[in-house]
């Protein structure tokens, strides 16, 4: 076991552990772990007081890999382990680690509770559309479809939009990114650490393994920049290479439609702004999956709760336990009729 | 239990006195029967009797008026000396309509006496009751005492200058009912009228009526006596320890044990739990005592309650989830956990009938399969199980002191019995009580997270938080020397020896096994566990006064079970095993000792009659 | 156990078991399942190809009061039961019965999988806002500062809305209604049944033991019409006594506002009509809770897939089965590499 | 097993016939030593060798090229007898780099054959695998036969005409490895070349530069052999029973039967299940059935897996849910609602070490308390355990007849080892197979659904969609004599013996305990259950052929058990319970003979080999 010292300034590196990565090589894992180290340092994240948390799967092997402290627990529970660990020392950053069928499959109803309550987690599923570890089966994110080892034929159930899931749950920071954007993806992080509260996080990772290239429609270079939007609070909802397409609301309607400014009469003025704290808008946002719209990118709902889940517990235990007073165990056992036999 | 007459000189002028009483309340789930038993039960207790008590309710919250699978019944036993159990047969119903009636007549005995309101023996109750003609009439009650009165009427009357509307006010006829008990048996009436005022407080008419009722229903009493039409009692104090005393109920004892356990250990406490019937009255208990280091939480389920517990436990907590059967079941996954990565963790199992729902009101002991063998894996967990309501306070310290002493998960067991019974108890002095408080581990020296305790093999507890100790911990299998994950085959097997090993250990740290009441050998040992030990230790004593070599053994250790144990069962030429199941500690023991243990069922989900027991006692050393 | 047979046309009582009813005097579940034998009878749906599953809990003692099949399972897992019955048997007409706690708190995961699998279930949610049969401890739909058996201090988490989370979870029915509204209730389950998917259905239920009058503020005569909206498809979205209260769209944003037809310029043609086809606009109707805004009844979403779940699976298989042809189990067995040893 | 050298006319000139040979091919998990060892498995089988093999890998899917942690490796035991397991120690090792070398070397005894790979022995993997110096340049191997042969070169080599890039090129030398392993032990290409042709379909090339590289390696061996430097074996065919025979897993095998037997039953088949190591491959293997009257279900977890089962068995199909330990602990709440609903319902629990995560990819078979004894109240189920790839059809169908004629959840134990153990298999004709239709209620005359099969005690069965039979069933206890839930004392005790009876009485349903080799009364008896079949049984053949006094018992009905066992084990002087976990069947044997049964226990994740049987077995017979 290695025994970290905290240093003066604490570099990337200095959050891996000394454990060699088991990932297959290729994995997105490997540059999602770069992003998360590179988040952590730009915070300088003390390492005695981070702690991540993973349920079961090739994703949830992350906090071996962390020079954090780290809890590799059983598949799907990492959002309730995690819940138990905040609530008694809400002092520690804690962050969870799940894979899409450890988030949404068996750990659904944690997580949708986790983001319910508003516990100040971080919540990053790893969605590679796939259940890696157990080699390669369909997962509740899987295109309609797929076909895998138990769905020789393709799967038949429409998936779940994890983004749109969390928005419904109550969610109050819910963002999204890709494994191989190490300039987005600690950004992201960032934010969601800001976000006093449940903040869910969906990772497009590639597995090359047994879902190579799912993302490729999306992420491939030559058409990222069209199928990708990039939000920014405040800022438009524009797209595409130049930067000419964007988003507006369809005239009188509760619809989003892709427009190109310059074209018939399309102004800037006419594309949507991002207002991260209208969960409306998150949620039209959120439900982009097929061209011509892109898919949402970036934080897309952040509207923090006045207090999070644990630290309304904490605060509410307080004010019980001044009113109560001098206590003593005791007093405790003798509250109520008593008698005296001599 | 048969009621003894006799003058007393004890006892006042014109109260006869008895040694002991069974009295029986039962009525509609809507006519309060569980408040007022639970009343004369507090009154009886602070007039220095013994009592043990025995609720019984039917599972749906509030069945409809008039019907058999409605009626809720509370059973108190007290007595001038010290008793053990809530009595096998009442001297005393109350009974508040036929159904009532229909339900618990064929329990009194002969002679016994029958207390009825007649104000609900109406045409649409007694068919309801599936009585065709009414027993108050036909020859029903010919071998009882019965003693029929309007109570609804009068309690009507008695509330009447309070102006409550007409359902209000036959809310009021079980305090009558109590206030009529409570003179028959010499009892004073102001603890039930605090009660009252306490309960009402923002409804003070509703408190007044109440009050009224319960005098006219003590003034009935009175009126009736001169006229010669009943008979009053007296109970005289049962001798005991002195000290100052408490009514404790099973769930109230455990909740303190673990909170004063908690406090020895020098941990604060975590309870994460999903209520379920019987063991939501922990949790509601628990949740009122914030300001002792308390911290409760309701899981979405029984998974995210254990999870919740083991996070608590990971950061540095005593976590504690508890539930009953159904429930545990649920948390099997987690504890398996929990015992993998070597964290405390308590699980209270409120025993309920079983299987699957089955009978979530009724107490059953059930579920000790589950809790020594049921897990995936080699998994060997410690077991207690707690036997009085007062015994439930030291069980569950002494399951706080192994959880935390060897970085393990416990069972703790209890039932639903217990949980609802009431008792006196002798107050402790807690400062009496040794404390072993835990030390985390800080120094990085040669630190790994599964360094081992040479004598106890705990492994070191280190929490997050701690500089210098960052460390991952998992479900996968461990380097024993280093802590890392291992899939090396000599290695698993070592670290499945050591961690069944630390659990076997903990036989040489608790007392060895005593005889609860007998010697140390002879015809025949009964065994029991659990919540049985009223009944058996009470059959026991009878049997001996009626010259039968039989004793008592009562194990709280389930696993693992005491060092000598083994020894002691073969000093005897029988061994019976009574059990509140088809047979569960009976394969335990058979396979520890290969002695020749006899299994004894009954699955009814009531508790044993010492009578029953008695029989079986005799038929096995008799001849 | 009574042996009914089907008559020439059934009336209400038919539909209902010899077993007497055990809610508590005044529960809302006796006005519920007369809705419902109501909404049978008017399907007239045959006894015998009619399952009532439920969990446990209050609600979920439903199953023994029908004179259909029923199935009173264990807590939580109803949606899974019932998913496995009608994969069995898509013949069978499946309604499952939960309550809050059955269907959202240990329910959850399988009621979003339910839902986002698309079975053609009828789930139905009676929500009391409590845990009834456990004697009121606060439940997932509780509002903050409940104060329960297990809150004394009032509850601190936020409560989940049912609806706005079965949307979330792709949900392609969604309606709501209450109790005591007996011609609402059986018109609500009527279209659920006629949705071939899975439909869920909030149904507000007083309990009158742990949680009485928590919806007052909504059902009480005095403020129903202005606190409830029923919403139909193709209608304009008015309320109120003299339904001109109206809901219409914030200009310029994605935010609606309660208006009133006659005053400051709004007209008719400033109200929204409701098109149970938009999800957003459902989702927008199924999140207004608080005054000004009234409490959406009657269907807010209903857009049917082109094939609910079992019956793309049924029909998946049938074209397997085809393409196999003639199958025999002996030549199953020696598919593959087989030797002879004489 | 030692490998017996001997010139014989059988075989063809110039090849050295051996009886026996064990083969262990090991490289990184992505060199594809499963496949080179399933196609030469394949091979040897159809060439009429009985054969047995042991696939080893890592819980990583593909980790870090080089470590030793990702070395995957496959052993294939065959021979011209009878053999029953892999095979103790590797006569060939076949080590594709130095990481393979460095975990399987010291498994190889001396002057075992030691084929290496040397084109991976470069120094990053040298010290990947954690050599100081190179293992084939300093004395290492001096105790064995060491054949090092540049494969990555060679391979590249032989692709090279097919211009396939590096990297594509290289993942060939698997199968060059492969091409000289059947050359050397004259088995035909032919197979291994159909099942390229068929794997690369879509990619032609690929599928040459395979084709081509076994040619290579073939070739390398024959002109090798030529220039002296390597010999050529054979092994001739073994005798078998006459028929045709296939090669099969014992997933494949169970998947098999379980349809076989829902046919018997006359019952569609319906799999709800959540994937999980090393269960997974039924659900892949069912999923491929479903002409055969299958449905497969993926749940979103185990729960929903086994509850869709139940749900699926309510509407009368016969519900199978499968999993390991972990996944089943998870289920075990709805086991109890299917046994007190009285369904029909198959969990296949195929083991794997534990506790929790534990070790994935590692057989072990420790969940034998959890499948007797691991679930809340008194809720006794069937148990069943396969012990060969073969045996898994009929121990498969055996569990079909059970639930589905007793009405009642059975558990069908495997193991990780069977799942993925290959063994020759001698084909059934299924029309010899007796069957065992299931009869639906549709009678509503005197119908209640709790109604009993006086023989069977099972409750008849009536389905949803049945006109006049509609009714309710659920987990609350329910009255016997009309079906209605009934919080009734006496009922309850009185269904839960019946329930249990009816478990019990399977007992004369099923074979009288047999002796798997030796006799039936004796010195010794090796008792076991599951896999470890073959290695005790052969273990004990050689222990009598030694002259000792021991015989082997074998379980397959864990529970009930077989009327007759306890008598047979009295029959012994002592009796020695071998299990891969760390003693739980032996417990169960104690409790229910009060036999004195020593437990004997490997918990390393690997099969036990027959030499440390045969030194257990001596230690106790001898002197
Ligand atoms: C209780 C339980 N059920 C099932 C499994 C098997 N299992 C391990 S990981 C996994 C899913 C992996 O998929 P995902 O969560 O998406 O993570 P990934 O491997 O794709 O990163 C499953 C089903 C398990 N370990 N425990
Ligand atoms: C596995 C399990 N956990 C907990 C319980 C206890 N329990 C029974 S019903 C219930 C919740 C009841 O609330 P709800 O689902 O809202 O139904 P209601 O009674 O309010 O109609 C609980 C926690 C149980 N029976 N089984
Ligand atoms: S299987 Fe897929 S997700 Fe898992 S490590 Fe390999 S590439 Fe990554
Ligand atoms: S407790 Fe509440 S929900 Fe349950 S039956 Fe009574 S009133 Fe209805
Ligand atoms: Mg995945
Ligand atoms: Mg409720």
């Amino acid at each position: 076991m290695n025994i970290e010292t905290p240093t003066a300034k604490l570099t990337p590196n200095d959050y891996a552990s000394d454990q060699e990565l088991r990932w297959c090589p290729g994995c997105g894992d490997y540059a999602i772990i770069k992003g998360v180290h590179k988040a952590l340092a730009d915070l300088q994240l003390p390492l005695e007081k981070t702690v991540f948390i993973s349920g079961i799967g090739c994703a949830a092997r992350f906090p071996y890999y962390m020079a954090t402290y780290g809890f590799h627990t059983i598949h799907g529970r990492a959002p309730a382990i995690a819940t138990g660990t905040k609530l008694a020392n809400p002092e520690l950053d804690v962050w969870v680690v799940m894979g899409d069928g450890d988030c949404l499959s068996i750990g659904g109803n944690h997580t949708l509770h986790a983001i319910r309550r508003n516990v100040d987690l971080q919540l990053l599923m790893f969605n590679n559309e796939i259940y890696g570890l157990t080699k390669g089966q369909y997962s509740p994110t899987s295109k309609v479809g797929t076909r895998s080892p138990s769905t020789p034929q393709g799967s038949i159930d429409s998936p779940v939009n994890a983004c749109v899931f969390a928005l419904g749950a109550g969610g109050r920071f819910v963002a999204r990114t890709v494994d191989t954007n190490l300039k987005h993806l600690p950004e992201v992080l960032k934010s969601a650490h800001a976000h006093k509260g449940a903040s869910f996080v969906e990772i497009l990772q590639n597995c090359i393994v047994y879902n190579d290239g799912v993302f490729n429609d999306i992420t491939d270079k030559t058409v990222a920049s069209d199928r990708q939007i990039m939000v920014e609070h405040g800022k438009p909802l524009v797209f595409g290479k130049d930067g000419k397409k964007g988003l507006r609301l369809k005239p009188g309607l509760f619809e989003l439609e892709v427009v190109t400014v310059g074209e018939n009469g399309i102004t800037d003025k006419d594309i949507l702004v991002h207002d991260q704290k209208n969960k409306i808008l998150a949620t039209m946002l959120a439900s982009m999956e097929d061209a011509p719209f892109p898919v949402a990118m970036g934080v897309l709902y952040c509207n923090p709760a006045e207090i999070s889940y644990e630290a309304a517990v904490w605060k509410q235990t307080a004010e019980i336990v001044a009113k109560a007073g001098e206590v003593d165990l005791n007093k405790m056992l003798r509250r109520g009729n008593t008698w005296t036999a001599a | 239990m048969a009621t003894k007459l006799a003058e007393s000189e004890r006892s006042e002028p014109r109260r006869r006195s008895l040694e002991s009483v069974v009295i029986r309340f039962a009525g509609d789930s809507g006519d309060g029967m569980q408040l007022t038993g639970t009343q004369f039960t507090q009154t009886t207790a602070l007039m220095g009797n013994d009592i043990a008590t025995f609720p019984d309710f039917p599972a749906e919250i509030r069945a409809p008026a008039g019907t058999t699978f409605g009626v809720s019944a509370f059973q108190i036993n007290f007595a001038s000396y010290d008793i053990m159990t809530p009595g096998d047969a009442p001297d005393v119903l109350v009974a508040m309509n036929p159904a009532a009636l229909k339900v618990h007549l064929k329990d009194v005995p002969k002679g016994g006496t029958v207390l009825v309101n007649t104000g609900a023996f109406n045409e649409r109750n007694l068919q309801k009751a599936g009585y065709k003609a009414n027993p108050l009439e036909d020859n029903t009650l010919t071998d009882h005492r019965l003693i029929a009165v309007d109570m609804s009427k009068l309690t009507l009357k008695a509330v009447e200058p309070l102006g409550l509307n007409q359902r209000d006010g036959l809310r009021c006829k079980n305090v009558w009912a109590l206030g009529l008990m409570l003179w028959m048996y010499g009892r004073d009436r102001e603890p039930a009228i605090k009660w009252i005022k306490g309960r009402f407080t923002k409804e003070p008419k509703i408190a007044d009526a109440n009050i009224a009722a319960l005098n006219a229903g003590h003034a009935y009493g009175e009126t009736a006596e001169i006229s010669g039409s009943m008979t009053a009692f007296a109970v005289a104090k049962a001798k005991s320890v002195p000290g100052v005393y408490r009514a404790v109920t099973g769930t109230e004892a455990i909740a303190w044990g673990l909170v004063v356990g908690a406090q020895k250990a020098g941990l604060k406490l975590f309870l994460g739990s999903y209520p379920i019937t019987p063991a939501s009255a922990l949790l509601h208990t628990l949740a009122n005592l914030k300001p002792y280091g308390v911290t409760t939480f309701q899981a979405e389920d029984e998974i995210s309650a254990v999870c919740s517990a083991i996070g608590a436990s990971y950061a540095g907590q005593l976590g504690i989830t508890s539930s009953s059967g159904p429930g545990v079941a649920l948390k099997t996954e987690a504890i398996g956990l929990a015992f993998a990565t070597e964290l405390p963790l308590i699980v209270v199992n409120n025993q309920r009938g079983g299987p699957s729902t089955g009978l979530p009101t009724k107490t059953e002991q059930s579920d000790l399969y589950q809790s020594v063998f049921g897990r995936n894996a080699d998994t060997p967990l410690p077991v207690v199980a707690t036997c009085t309501a007062g015994d439930c306070f030291y069980t569950a310290i002494e399951a706080v002191r192994i959880a935390s002493k060897y970085m393990t998960p416990v069972i703790l067991l209890t039932d639903g019995y217990l949980a609802n019974a009431a008792e006196p108890w002798l107050i402790p002095n807690v400062d009496d009580i040794p404390d072993f408080k835990v030390t985390f581990r800080t120094d990085p020296e040669g630190f790994h997270p599964y360094l081992r305790d040479e004598k106890t093999l705990a492994r070191n507890w280190a929490v997050p938080g701690t500089p210098g100790l960052m460390h991952r911990i998992g479900g996968i299998e461990k380097d024993y020397d280093t802590g890392h994950i291992s899939y090396e085959s000599d290695n698993h097997h070592r670290m499945t020896k050591v961690r069944a090993e630390r659990v076997a250990n903990i036989a040489n740290d608790i007392p060895l096994q005593t005889v609860a009441h007998g010697t140390e050998r002879g015809k025949l040992a009964v065994v029991g566990w659990g919540s049985t030990f009223g009944a058996i230790n009470q059959a026991v004593r009878r049997s001996r006064e009626a010259g039968l070599d039989v004793s008592h053994i009562h194990i709280r250790h389930i696993f693992p079970l005491p060092r000598n144990l083994g020894e002691l069962l073969k000093g005897y030429d029988k061994v019976l095993v009574p059990e509140m199941n088809n047979g569960q500690l009976v394969t335990l023991l058979r396979a520890t000792y290969l002695v020749d243990c006899e299994s004894m069922t009954q699955i009814s989900g009531q508790p044993y009659k010492v009578t029953d027991l008695e029989a079986a006692i005799r038929a096995r050393v008799e001849k």
